[in-house]
């Protein structure tokens, strides 16, 4: 027989002004199974719990339901007095008698009758409590970082230099993501190389960090503490530690193809260094283009390299690693150009997308930091700027602001005066979004000292006619259409999430939002988070975004990593599903509702897996044959809270 | 039109050639018209097989009864059985294989399309041919059944005898066969849910008349839990079939079973009951209309079912029995559920 | 006794009896029913047999045995429901099915006198009506050894010979209802008696006889328990209760409990149905079935009916009604199944 | 006479519509006593036996609320609870039980306003109905 002691909480007048606690107190004193029932004026106080804790010693009390104020309030506070007194802490039980009651009634005689029903059904529900411990699992403390871009750079580097392993993924043959083929920076107009190079070199020589490149995720399974994933290395067919970066390779290859880190604007051979700062610092043999796959065809670049460093027998590797958390930071990709043929894109090669411009401006670029259109190599003397190409358009294109591109596009224009001091940059915009530590001022300056004409409205379209390119738009601030005879249009192409994202989400198991970016847990509250425990989103894979926010947020999740990287043992709540097997006929609807994959089919009957399982109790509404109930929440439970809630 | 001595014929060669275990089939029924169930495991027994508009059960059950009899004795099964299945026995066949009781490699199914017809409905033939004790009914090539008597053959159009689900029926041809007889035709269908129109448009308070007064008189038989291929729990959650105890249950386990309904026989607990079996059935009856053919005291149990599956698809464009890949009606969701009745 | 009551006189006897409830058989849809008498009328001429059998008069499948209810000061009443005084009187029980009655009473008025079911018993008239048709073609009353015209367990029969009934008086119970109203009755004639022993020789003839001596047959029970047999007859058997649910003779039952609330308690005994062919009627609470299968619970209730009653009680708990057979889901036909333990070697 | 006072039956889920139910105790918002909130983790989690017995325990309307969809705590039990919950409503209604006595309600923790509307509009509607005898135990 079980003995429950019932506590009521006058709460001052709070729940006493309108329920008659004597009257309570009294009639849950006849309530089967309670065997100890009283009043007190507050108790959440340290007396009030001291009367729980002394009655459970007293008058041997294995059941305690207190009525008072709403659970979220005070059930830990209550729970930890109960396990202080020796019971396990879901052998109490709170009943919202304040926030559901007293403070939502008037009438005293009715509200009291409704406590006294709360309170029989707190009785019902601790009755059926088991008594349960949370459930303890160990946590491998490694972290597995996906994509090698600033964030991806940043969160590795912080978890390392925090003690912890980490395996760095990256889907190139270099890390370094988009930011390594930046020219300079906005607003500071640092140079983009110069800032990012240190932290990739410090990341290829961290003792913590595996970097893994030109690798791909195949396979992730497990949960938070210890994911098990699989990564597919790609073979480059080229050792890099016998590799001396001879360069001799490059000069018998025959084949010339798109070199992608200029964005096509040169052309590389089959076998490549991405950019002189490749991490690691190696040629990789791109198979696909390459003719020689079967050597007999070609193999020059093996026959010039004196070390024997390229291999073409090597083979793709399957590498399997335990992690106990996963970043995801697959960053961005510009959207398709195939899009935007009415500006030209693709059509004319004076037409040219914001990435490529950057190529053009940076140093290291095509041209040597020279700014000089792609057709004939000569100076732009007019150039268009045209923002939103993509973005903020919900009929055609996305809907969304892509964020960085006013900014990015002022810093354009900018660096465009400062190297053709003659020409003039006119830029289309919608709005000018420029909210950030000093970006509004940066912008005032493209204005203003580099003479930049921002023109407010929309561009219907580009063509050529007699060497230039016609501008079509519209200035809607004084009403009138504008044709600009321009020798360069360069296009702040909206950003998408990077090709790979959506199919790696299916491997993680995680939804992407309705434009494909990673959805995090709570956009507020949660902004780095997954619905699954462990696994963490940080940069533009989860919505555009510019560095400083992709370094802040990779430290966000690297920090957040650590709180579960840090940890001995992670503990999860016990009030779980659990599984009758012998009514379990193994039909999978469980399986196919369970939103955490907790859920399996295992010799034909469902298996929980406690650690994945948050207790949400879908899988017992959905089981036609009652095999399976939440722990503490069972249908029994629910069934006599029922009873007493209608007075029986 | 589907040949009986064809059928015969593969089902021997199935049984010489040891591809089955034994034939799950129907033969001519010693009382009265409807044919009753066989289990044939020698060649030469294949001889009493018949089929014709009396095959009315649906064998699939005993499918269900055999698996259950191999998970008890943990055996293997190592030849399948045979059976044969009209359209919608199929489809009962393709739910139990949806939700992985059973399993495709253990069934070998023979189906047999109704054509233009179906199966007959044993009450209308009763009022029809009251005294002139019918013997066997047999398909015709139009839209017309032949029923055998004493003084003759006798035609009828066949919506004058078929069953109310046969002619609401969407498509007699099977599913999942491995052999199959008879072709795949087109015919004219009015209304697939006509038999609950006449309820639908009744008022509220009719309704209740309607169903209560039919409810009242259940006398918890359980035949129409017994006889569906759908009600394979173990345990029922209204009422066990079994208890699902073994000796390593504890006390606590036993004495914790939740009495939803009591064992007395009101009218609000048949109602329960009935809610509970309809509810566990939707989105998983096929309309094969066993629950309402057996019941003893003649409750429209099919009409029940009949509304679950017409809200399935209207509401959600689910029909089951065709497709054994995708998840169940309720272990599965659209965005654009509807949700106008929500506040 | 015998006397004779004319068929346009029912009615008015049905008047004379109002102030009891009579029960006549009436249709419901496409079935028979008991159903209480709106006032004048006749038995139906084309009146087969009900579908549920009669025991529901003497053992309802739903019988509340007594209440607890709790007081205001914590004591108990028990409310002990035994309040039936008032007299039922059905019309229309045939002769298989007063058969049953008195196999009834064998298992509840024998060694043990179940208050219950005697209160009901001593407060309901039962009125058979004789087959001069038997109705069902599986009707095997001569098979049990009973026939159409049988009076076991009735307290009046009824024999319909075509413009009047022959008024058989059984018991006193039955001479005494009739008593008050003497001038509907009329005296028999031979000429009654004639057409009567004409009708009851025709009736005979139409039931089939389906084995030639059931109790040589049944003694083979004896060494048939491990016969494969069970395995056969059983096979296309759906677990459900009907055969034993519409059997007028079945009489399983099982008591339980219902809680209506917990505090005040209120608690009542209930006496319901039960059934042998359901898988957990056997049901041990270790888990283990001593019944697991179809063929032993379909053997068992063949034993039962014709080996293990006929041992103890000297009959056969089976009248012959046919209802088991003509209402089995699966067509499992119990004669077939004697039939096939008389040739069974 | 006394007046007649309906019996009410909500499962709220944990998150949203008990929170949300807080809220509307914490702004001191009024509404009749005749509504007992059951807490459920989910409304996912909320079988169709649970109204069932709830009806047959004497409740005179059954109101289940979960969060929005989109907002479950749980992902998407609130979408599997929409379609048991139609279904459940498409049979009452169909044996003729009163469609007004079951209700299904999206309110979220921030939305103590909409449910004292919900609860005040729910008590009116099942007053003027009446008490529900249809699916009492014992009957």
């Amino acid at each position: 027989m079980k003995r429950i002691g019932f506590f009521i909480c006058h709460c001052g007048i709070n729940i006493a002004g309108i329920v008659d606690i004597k009257k309570v107190v009294d009639e849950m004193k006849g309530y089967p199974g309670v065997v100890y029932s009283r009043d007190y004026v507050y108790m959440c106080s340290d007396p009030g719990q001291s009367l729980i804790t002394d009655a459970i010693k007293e008058e041997k009390l294995d059941k305690v339901v207190i009525s008072c104020c709403s659970p979220t309030l005070h059930e830990s506070t209550f729970r930890n007095a109960v396990k202080s007194a020796g019971l396990n802490q879901f052998h109490c039980e709170i009943a919202n008698i304040r926030e559901q009651c007293s403070w939502v009634h008037t009438n005293r005689e009715r509200a009291t009758d409704k406590a006294i029903k709360l309170s029989k059904s707190a009785v019902e529900r601790v009755r059926g409590n088991d008594s349960l411990e949370p459930i303890g699992f160990p946590v491998t403390k490694k972290a597995l970082v996906v994509g090698g871009g600033i964030t991806g750079i940043q969160a590795s580097l912080d978890l390392a230099n925090s003690g912890y392993k980490v395996i760095l993924v990256e889907k190139d043959p270099s890390i370094g993501g988009h930011m390594i083929q930046l020219s300079e920076t906005f607003p500071t107009l640092d140079c983009s190389q110069c800032i990012l190079t240190p932290k990739m070199v410090e990341v290829s020589k961290h003792p913590n960090i595996d970097l893994l490149t030109y690798s791909e995720i195949e396979e992730v399974s497990g949960y938070i503490g210890n994911f098990k994933v699989k990564v597919k290395k790609k073979p480059t067919y080229v050792d890099p530690d016998k590799c001396n970066m001879c360069d001799e390779c490059t000069k018998v290859c025959p084949v010339l193809v798109p070199n992608e880190f200029d964005l096509s604007l040169t052309g590389r051979r089959a076998i490549y260094i991405p950019s002189p700062q490749a991490i690691p610092a190696t040629y990789t043999l791109d198979i696909n283009s390459c003719p020689g796959f079967v050597p007999i065809a070609c193999g020059k670049c093996a026959d010039v390299c004196e070390v024997n460093a390229i291999d073409f027998d090597m083979k793709p590797e399957i590498l399997e690693f335990e992690v106990g958390s996963i970043i995801a930071a697959t960053g961005y990709e510009l959207y398709d150009k195939k899009e935007m043929t009415s500006f030209g894109y693709g059509k004319y090669p004076d037409v040219i997308d914001s990435l490529q411009f950057e190529r053009l401006c940076s140093a290291s670029g095509p041209t040597g930091g020279k700014i000089l259109r792609p057709s004939d190599h000569k100076e732009p003397k007019e150039i268009v700027f045209i923002q939103c190409a993509g973005s903020r358009d919900p009929e055609l294109h996305c809907a969304y602001c892509s964020k960085i591109c006013c900014m990015y596009t002022a810093k354009h224009a900018m660096l465009y005066k400062h190297n053709v001091h003659d020409g003039q940059a006119y830029i289309f915009y919608i709005d000018i979004r420029s909210g950030g530590k000093g970006y509004e001022e940066f912008v005032q300056r493209t204005i203003e000292e580099d003479n930049t004409l921002y023109l407010r409205g929309k561009v219907s379209k580009v063509y050529e006619e007699r060497g230039k390119l016609k501008v079509w738009g519209v200035d809607t601030l004084i009403g009138k259409t504008i044709e600009i005879n321009a020798d360069m249009v360069v296009l702040a192409m909206a950003t998408r999430p990077s090709a790979g994202a959506a199919e790696l989400a299916k491997k993680l198991k995680v939804s992407l939002d309705k434009d494909g970016f990673f959805a995090e847990a709570h956009p507020k509250l949660k902004p780095v988070e997954s619905i699954t425990s462990g696994l963490f989103f940080a940069g533009s894979a989860l919505s555009p975004k510019d560095i400083p926010e992709c370094v802040a947020q990779a430290s966000g999740a690297a920090a957040k990593s650590i709180t579960i990287l840090s940890q001995d043992k992670l503990y999860h709540s016990p009030t779980v599903a659990k599984v009758n097997t012998r009514l379990c006929t193994g039909c999978n609807m469980c399986v196919d509702v369970c939103p955490y994959e907790a859920l399996s089919l295992e010799d034909n009957k469902a298996k929980v897996n406690e650690i994945l399982c948050e207790g949400c109790g879908t899988c017992y509404a959905t089981c036609l044959r009652a095999a399976i109930e939440i722990k503490n929440h069972t249908p029994l439970q629910v069934h006599n809270i029922i009873n007493a809630s209608l007075g029986g | 039109m589907v040949h009986i001595e064809d059928i015969k014929k593969e089902a021997k060669r199935l049984l010489k050639e040891k591809k089955i275990k034994y034939l799950i089939g129907y033969k001519r029924g010693t009382n009265g018209l409807t044919a009753l169930p066989t289990f044939i495991k020698e060649p030469e027994d294949t001889d009493e097989l018949i089929w014709e508009a009396s095959c009315i059960q649906n064998l699939s059950r005993y499918l269900v009864e055999e698996k259950k009899e191999q998970l008890k004795n943990k055996a293997e099964n190592t030849l399948p059985v045979g059976i044969i299945a009209k359209a919608c026995d199929t489809r009962s066949i393709a739910v139990l294989l949806q939700e992985k009781f059973l399993e495709r490699k253990d069934i070998y199914i023979i189906g047999v399309s109704c054509e233009y017809g179906g199966v007959i409905d044993q009450k209308k033939i009763k009022k029809k041919f009251r005294g002139k004790k019918p013997e066997k009914v047999i398909f015709d090539k139009t839209n017309n059944l032949l029923i055998g008597t004493k003084f003759g053959n006798i035609k009828v159009p066949a919506e004058e005898i078929l069953a109310e689900r046969c002619i609401e029926c969407k498509s007699t041809f099977p599913l999942l066969c491995d052999d199959v007889f008879g072709e795949n035709v087109k015919r004219k269908i009015s209304e697939h849910f006509n038999s609950i129109k006449e309820i639908e448009e009744l008022p509220a308070e009719s309704r209740w008349e309607f169903w209560h007064g039919h409810l009242e008189k259940c006398i918890r038989c359980f035949a129409c839990r017994s006889v569906c291929p759908m009600c394979f729990c173990t345990e029922c959650v209204v009422d066990p079939i079994e208890l699902a105890v073994t000796n390593e249950s504890t006390a606590r386990e036993k004495a914790e079973k939740v009495k939803w309904i009591e064992r007395s026989t009101t009218a609000t607990d048949n109602i329960i009951f009935q809610l509970v079996r309809t509810l566990h059935l939707a989105g998983r009856c096929i309309d094969c209309g066993e629950c309402e053919r057996v019941c003893p005291v003649d409750i429209p149990i099919r009409l029940l079912n009949k509304k679950m599956e017409k809200t399935a698809l209207e509401k959600f464009g689910y029909e089951s029995g065709f497709d054994i890949n995708m998840p169940s009606l309720i272990s599965n969701f659209k965005d654009e559920d509807p949700q106008d009745f929500i506040r | 006794m015998e006397v004779v009551i004319q068929r346009d006189s029912f009615p008015q006897l049905l008047e004379k009896l109002n102030r009891y409830n009579i029960w006549l058989p009436r249709k419901n849809g496409d079935y028979w029913e008991f159903k209480l008498s709106r006032g004048k009328e006749s038995l139906d001429k084309k009146y087969t047999n009900t579908k549920l059998s009669p025991k529901k008069f003497v053992l309802p499948q739903t019988e509340t045995l007594f209440q607890i209810t709790e007081g205001e000061n914590g004591k108990f009443n028990i409310d002990e429901k035994q309040k039936k005084d008032s007299l039922d009187i059905v019309f229309g029980i045939r002769p298989c099915d007063g058969v049953a009655l008195s196999h009834l009473d064998k298992v509840f008025l024998n060694s043990f006198k179940d208050p219950y079911y005697s209160k009901k018993r001593d407060n309901t008239v039962f009125i058979g009506l004789a087959c001069e048709t038997p109705p069902f073609e599986n009707c095997s009353c001569t098979t049990m050894g009973e026939s159409p015209f049988s009076t076991k367990g009735l307290d009046i029969l009824l024999k319909d010979i075509g413009d009047r009934y022959i008024v058989e008086y059984i018991t006193d119970k039955g001479k005494k209802l009739f008593s008050g109203f003497p001038n509907l009755f009329g005296k028999i004639t031979t000429k009654d008696k004639e057409s009567l022993e004409k009708i009851k020789k025709e009736s005979n003839k139409k039931i089939k006889k389906r084995v030639e001596d059931l109790s040589e047959t049944t003694k083979k029970l004896d060494i048939m328990f491990d016969s494969d047999l069970w395995f056969h007859e059983s096979q296309s058997c759906i677990n459900c209760g009907i055969c034993t649910y519409l059997c007028p003779s079945c009489h399983c039952f099982d008591i339980n409990d219902e809680q209506l609330s917990k505090k005040p308690l209120n608690v009542k005994r209930v006496r319901t149905w039960d059934n042998c062919q359901f898988p957990i009627f056997t049901m041990h609470s270790s888990g283990h079935n001593p019944r697991p299968d179809k063929q032993s619970r379909y053997r068992r209730r063949i034993y039962h009916k014709f080996s293990y009653f006929y041992k103890t009680e000297g009959e056969h708990l089976c009248t012959g009604c046919g209802r088991c057979s003509n209402y089995c889901p699966a067509g499992i036909n119990i004669f077939e199944t004697l039939q096939k333990v008389a040739e069974y070697e | 006479m006394e007046q007649y006072e309906p019996r009410i039956i909500a499962f709220l889920c944990k998150w949203c519509s008990s929170a949300g139910s807080d809220l509307a105790g914490v702004s001191r918002m009024k509404y009749p006593p005749n509504i007992i909130p059951i807490t459920v983790m989910c409304s996912g989690s909320v079988s169709p036996l649970y109204v069932l017995s709830a009806f047959r325990n004497g409740a005179d309307g059954v109101l289940i609320s979960g969060c929005h969809p989109g907002d479950c705590h749980y992902i998407k039990g609130n979408f599997y609870a929409r379609r048991k919950i139609l279904l459940l409503t498409e049979l009452l209604n169909y044996i003729g039980m009163d469609e007004k006595r079951f209700k299904m309600s999206w309110v979220s923790a921030a939305e103590g306003a909409k449910f004292t509307e919900l609860a005040k509009d729910f008590v009116e509607e099942i007053r003027f109905l009446g008490p529900q005898n249809k699916l009492i135990r014992g009957n």
